[in-house]
């Protein structure tokens, strides 16, 4: 083959190669030069994203772990920490739907567990093309089964996530998956092999010829030569992955192991450079010694492999017999393939011979970094704000917000979440469904929130708002369940980094990012980046992802977002502004996608999250719920409805100046929908004050009818088991269509 | 003090829950005890718990009725200690023959986590012995593999002996087709043997023995099973 | 020495699976299909000498772990 | 009239199941079972007059409706 070809098939440009030849002082063998091609492709090493990277603030005083390990580790009191990250894998669910989604759940839980933690929760959050496509239904079918078949046969409960339903995931869906893990602070592993002659431990499923160069397909766009690119997929293998997680986490009680590490994208190679570079060391292995599903496989195919469920340790030299007899326990092969060296090599042997050489370094942390051209869309100085008037109202409000539940974005989820086992382990005391989910954390008071977050078609509008709404969305729902954010982890789904305008769309959702978490005190401990999410040239919206974990330090103060009791008082909290630009009523009423989204202005939304912080540690709310798509008409609907069926009507008035359908589905950020005890109002009004946040009564709960009337006159009144049905079944129902 | 085995099968998972049921919400002793152990002398009571054993590869609990440890809770079972398969549990003592039955993919064909209700139809089983006769609790199932199929013959003596011990219903008690989640045959969520001490369910009182977790009915399922327990001791 | 076992549903079992892809071809306007029955089929490597062997351990196979009485019947073919 | 449609992993495909079933199989001393690859069967019961309508239509629901061609091979054939 000549070069041209050979760095074509391996996605390596002419500069990055010379490059290598400038670093090795030689050219590559094809061996080495399939380690660059994945260890440099974008997936592994960040190439266009880590320059913007840098600029997250990813320090706090309780965070042990930041980002550069397989998964940030925060301290959450008790001698315990948090371990979590997201991660995506959209290339691979497209594909092949139900595979692709469950084995990215498989890679994100190993992520957690390879840290030594004990996996307690998962969160997935999914964005499809509209479901009246076929494609979008049999994708959306499968990556859901997958992620259910994956996180429930490992009895790890999903409690949460989020789907969006836009034009812009038809055909390039995007599936992010979230697992948080719980470690004894104190013994938290990480991945740097040390200790010259340590053995070198391989352990998990074998090694096939399946995935081989997933990481340089997740980096390039899709056309139609995807279809050759299938073979490339993986199936996972979630019983294998159990008893893996179940002795590695034996073997970390043990004092046998000093590093490990997941083989996730680029397998072998990644695991092995990786450590050695985070160590400062080299790594022999023989590939005679990996085990092997199929016979015949060449050196280049066992290095690229990326055959899922497979784990590389390093362990203390004379303690080989002790980690053995723990992987026999559970019916595993831990296979001794290489040791630790001295000289900074991955060396590679094969047949008795050298079939690879390379400074682990030069792989892990010496790949390109490119500070890629920026190019602001002409598009984005013509958005201008969109108000009520602008738009033609409704005649009828009732039909109006029966069609917004109806919105697939908008309706309940609980087709797609039944799917997944969220009460294994009998910690969920927030159920999906919520704000956020909530896991009680046995043999202490606390609980941790969590939830993922993310507006693709704000970002699309305004990368910078995107950015920073998200992490404003997902903070205010862990203050609308009583918790505290203690840290973040994002995914950034993005276009092809090489075009000037989503290069500049995700530099400034970065910002926007940054600014939010600077603003909250929320750092950043993780995350992952996915570019290249196009098909046929065209981008989805820009879509960032945040995932905020949260203490709730006494569980038994944990809110609901259902309302609770008749008779209850219902309060606005933050102030209604006229702002449609953007929102879920513009797109599902009047069929527009455009305009200013919501501003956001960091300092109300932070006091707003003060004022939730006392209030719910006072215990003066019955319940909570935070205002996102829909605005204030979809939280009252969301909050007559409870997680197991219960149902509670509201008589709501409202004054405000501006027309009804404004003050219903107007976006306005900063924003949380209570209900509280009529002896806890007075307290909470003073609490209100002294924070600084608007406090408004609305209505009252109770009967079994949502009754709305706006500036004197009536404008909602429905059954609410009419409501529910809409919303309960929307989905079903746009499936079977 | 009763000792409850809770036997662990590799890709079990809700052994743990059922566990700190017993052991720290009742105070009762409850062990995990090992697949590949071949004994339960000592034990009064054992309990398949829930999970994936084996992945559920081939069929749901086919795997697990060749371990070692299946002998000795076949042993417990003819001895009339009690013994509880809960949902995979229940999966493997109907592929080890221990009670009739197999389970289809639910009609859905889709897993389903949920409350829904059960209607408890005898009073005198290991877990329903605290309950009254015709009782309706609130627990949560979580499966894709709990279509009870049993053929006509099997059924009728089923229902002729009153070997059923819960059903699925609807909030107000009764049989309809809505409140059948998964299409079991008369709605059948849960069955004994003839002799009356093995008992397995598809619905998980492990999920829901205290009330921030929805709710707490399935504590007075382990309260039977303790109670029934030290009776028949 | 290769042998497949193949397993199928009793015929009074009734099967969820093959019924949604019945309706589903029904929608896709497959009217003439009246019937969808799933099955498994195992394909077993067999190291023994004879065919005789490889289908008597087949069978006893599929009789004790791969099949269920209780719902399936099964049937061995061998191939050399 | 009958058409069978057997469905199986492609053969560089992975098969956790099978694999799982053949470890077992070891554990219960079928040690000349060297491999195990599990696959799908589908009856179809096919309301049309000839072998060669059969066929063709079992064939085309095989690739549109019943396989994976990501993962998934199939056959067809036709009994009367
Ligand atoms: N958007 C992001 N923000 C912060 N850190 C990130 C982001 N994306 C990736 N990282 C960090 O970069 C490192 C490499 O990430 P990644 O390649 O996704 O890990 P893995 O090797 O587990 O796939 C990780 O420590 C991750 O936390
Ligand atoms: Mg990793």
């Amino acid at each position: 083959m000549i070069l041209d070809e050979k760095l074509e098939a391996h996605n390596l440009t002419r500069d990055e190669y010379d490059t290598i030849v400038s670093k090795l002082g030689r050219e590559p063998n094809d061996n080495e030069l399939g380690l660059f091609s994945v260890m440099w492709s974008e997936h592994c090493s960040y190439k266009s994203s880590r320059v913007h990277l840098k600029r997250l603030p990813t320090k706090g005083p309780n965070v042990l772990q930041g980002p550069g390990e397989n998964a940030g580790v925060v301290d959450i009191g008790e001698g315990l920490a948090a371990v979590f990250k997201v991660e995506s894998h959209n290339h691979p669910s497209f594909i092949e739907p139900f595979q692709g989604a469950a084995t990215g759940v498989g890679g994100i839980i190993r992520d957690i567990f390879t840290m030594g933690a004990r996996p307690i929760a998962l969160m997935n959050s999914l964005r499809f093309g509209p479901l009246s496509v076929a494609k979008n239904r049999s994708i959306l079918r499968g990556a859901v089964a997958g992620i259910a078949n994956y996180g429930n046969s490992m009895g790890i409960p999903t409690v949460g996530g989020e789907v969006v339903f836009e034009d812009s995931y038809n055909l390039n869906p995007l599936v992010n998956a979230f697992c948080l893990g719980i470690a004894p602070k104190e013994r938290i592993f990480l991945a740097a092999a040390e200790g010259v002659g340590n053995p070198v431990f391989y352990v998990g499923a074998k090694t096939g010829k399946d995935g081989i160069h997933g990481a340089t397909m997740a980096s390039a766009e899709f056309d139609e030569a995807a279809e050759e690119k299938r073979p490339t997929v993986q199936v996972g293998d979630p019983f294998m992955e159990k008893l893996l997680l179940e002795a590695c986490l034996e073997l970390m009680e043990s004092d046998a192991l000093v590093a490990i590490q997941d083989m996730g994208a680029a397998g072998l190679t990644c695991s092995t450079c990786e450590m050695g570079a985070r160590g400062g060391m080299g790594i022999e292995i023989d590939l005679d010694k990996v085990p092997k599903r199929e016979t015949g496989m060449s050196a280049y195919e066992i290095l690229l492999s990326e055959s899922q469920e497979r784990m590389l340790l390093v362990a203390h030299a004379g303690k080989e017999a002790k980690v053995e007899a723990i992987f026999d326990k559970w019916d595993l092969d831990a296979s001794a393939i290489g040791r630790v060296t001295e000289d900074g090599l991955l060396r590679v042997i094969a047949d008795g011979r050298t079939v690879a050489s390379v400074p682990n370094r030069y792989l892990a942390d010496e790949g390109p970094v490119y500070e890629r051209a920026l190019e602001r869309p002409a598009s984005f100085a013509t958005q201008t704000e969109v108000h009520a008037d602008d738009v033609d109202e409704p005649s009828d409000l009732g039909e109006t917000l029966v069609q917004m539940l109806s919105s697939h974005t908008i309706a309940s989820k609980h087709w797609i979440y039944e799917q997944y086992d969220h009460m294994v382990r009998s910690n969920t005391i927030v159920m999906p469904g919520s704000d956020a989910g909530v896991v009680r954390i046995k043999g202490t008071p606390m609980a941790l929130a969590m939830c993922l977050d993310g507006n693709g078609r704000y970002a699309s509008l305004d990368p910078y708002l995107g950015g920073a709404s998200a992490v404003a969305e997902s903070c205010r729902n862990l203050a609308a369940v009583g918790a505290t954010p203690i840290g973040a982890t994002n995914c950034l789904n993005f276009g092809n980094p090489e075009k000037p305008e989503i290069m500049w769309q995700f530099s400034q959702a970065v910002d926007g990012i940054r600014d939010a978490c600077e603003r909250f005190g929320v750092p950043i401990t993780g995350g992952n980046v996915s570019f290249y999410n196009e098909t046929e040239g065209v981008g989805i919206y820009p879509t960032p992802v945040i995932g905020v974990v949260g203490i709730i330090d006494d569980a038994t103060k944990c809110v609901r977002h259902h309302f609770q009791q008749p008779g209850d008082l219902i309060y606005l909290l933050g102030e209604t502004h006229d702002e449609l630009g953007a929102s879920e009523y513009l797109k599902a009423v009047h069929a527009r996608i455009d305009g200013r989204p919501p501003r956001l202005d960091l300092d109300v939304e932070a006091a707003l999250h003060g004022l939730m912080k006392d209030a719910t540690s006072q215990r003066l709310l019955r319940s909570a719920h935070d205002l996102s798509d829909g605005g204030l008409g979809i939280a009252i609907a969301e909050s007559l409805f409870g997680p197991l069926g219960e149902t509670m009507g509201a008589a709501v008035a409202i004054e405000a100046p501006r027309r009804a359908d404004g003050v219903l589905f107007s976006e306005t950020q900063s924003r949380i929908l209570a209900s509280v005890a009529p002896e806890s109002v007075d307290t909470l009004s003073a609490l209100a004050e002294r924070h600084g946040v608007p406090l408004s009564r609305i209505g009252v709960t109770g009967g079994e009818r949502l009754d709305i009337q706006i500036n004197g006159t009536h404008a909602i009144s429905e059954m609410v088991a009419t409501l529910r049905e809409t919303w309960w079944t929307a989905i079903e129902r746009g499936l079977s269509s | 003090m009763p000792r409850f085995a809770v036997c662990v099968f590799p890709g079990s998972n809700c052994e743990e829950d059922v566990q700190y049921a017993l052991q720290n919400v009742l105070g009762e002793l409850a062990e995990l005890v090992w697949h590949k152990e071949s004994s339960l002398a000592g034990y009064d009571a054992a309990i398949l718990p829930g999970g994936f054993a084996h992945g559920d590869y081939l069929r749901v609990g086919a795997i697990a009725r060749f371990s070692p440890i299946m002998d000795a809770v076949r042993a417990m079972a003819d001895d009339g200690k009690p013994v509880i398969g809960i949902c995979n549990g229940f999966q493997m003592l109907q592929e080890a023959g221990l009670l009739p039955g197999a389970m289809l993919r639910n009609q859905t064909l889709t897993y389903i986590c949920r409350y829904l209700y059960l209607r408890a139809e005898r009073a005198d089983s290991p877990m329903t012995q605290t309950l009254a006769n015709g009782e309706i609790v609130r627990i949560p199932i979580g499966h894709a593999d709990g279509n009870f199929y049993a053929d006509d013959e099997t059924l009728d003596t089923l229902e002729r002996d009153s070997r059923v011990v819960f059903r699925y219903v609807n909030e107000a008690g009764e049989r309809d087709e809505s409140s059948n989640p998964n299409g079991a045959a008369h709605a059948i969520a849960g069955i004994t043997n003839e002799q009356g001490n093995v008992v397995g369910l598809m619905p998980h009182p492990d999920r829901c023995y205290e009330p921030e977790l929805g709710t707490d009915d399935g504590r007075k399922l382990f309260e039977s099973l303790v109670a029934w327990t030290k009776d028949h001791a | 020495m290769k042998a497949n076992v193949i397993i199928k549903l009793k015929s009074a079992v009734h099967d969820p699976q093959g019924e949604t892809i019945g309706h589903a071809l029904a929608g896709l306007e497959y009217d003439q299909v009246t019937s969808v029955r799933q099955g498994k089929i195992f394909e077993l490597t067999l190291d023994v000498s004879s065919k005789e062997e490889a289908a008597s351990m087949a069978r006893e196979i599929a009789e004790r772990v791969l099949s269920n009485p209780v719902l399936e019947v099964f049937e061995v073919e061998v191939e050399d």
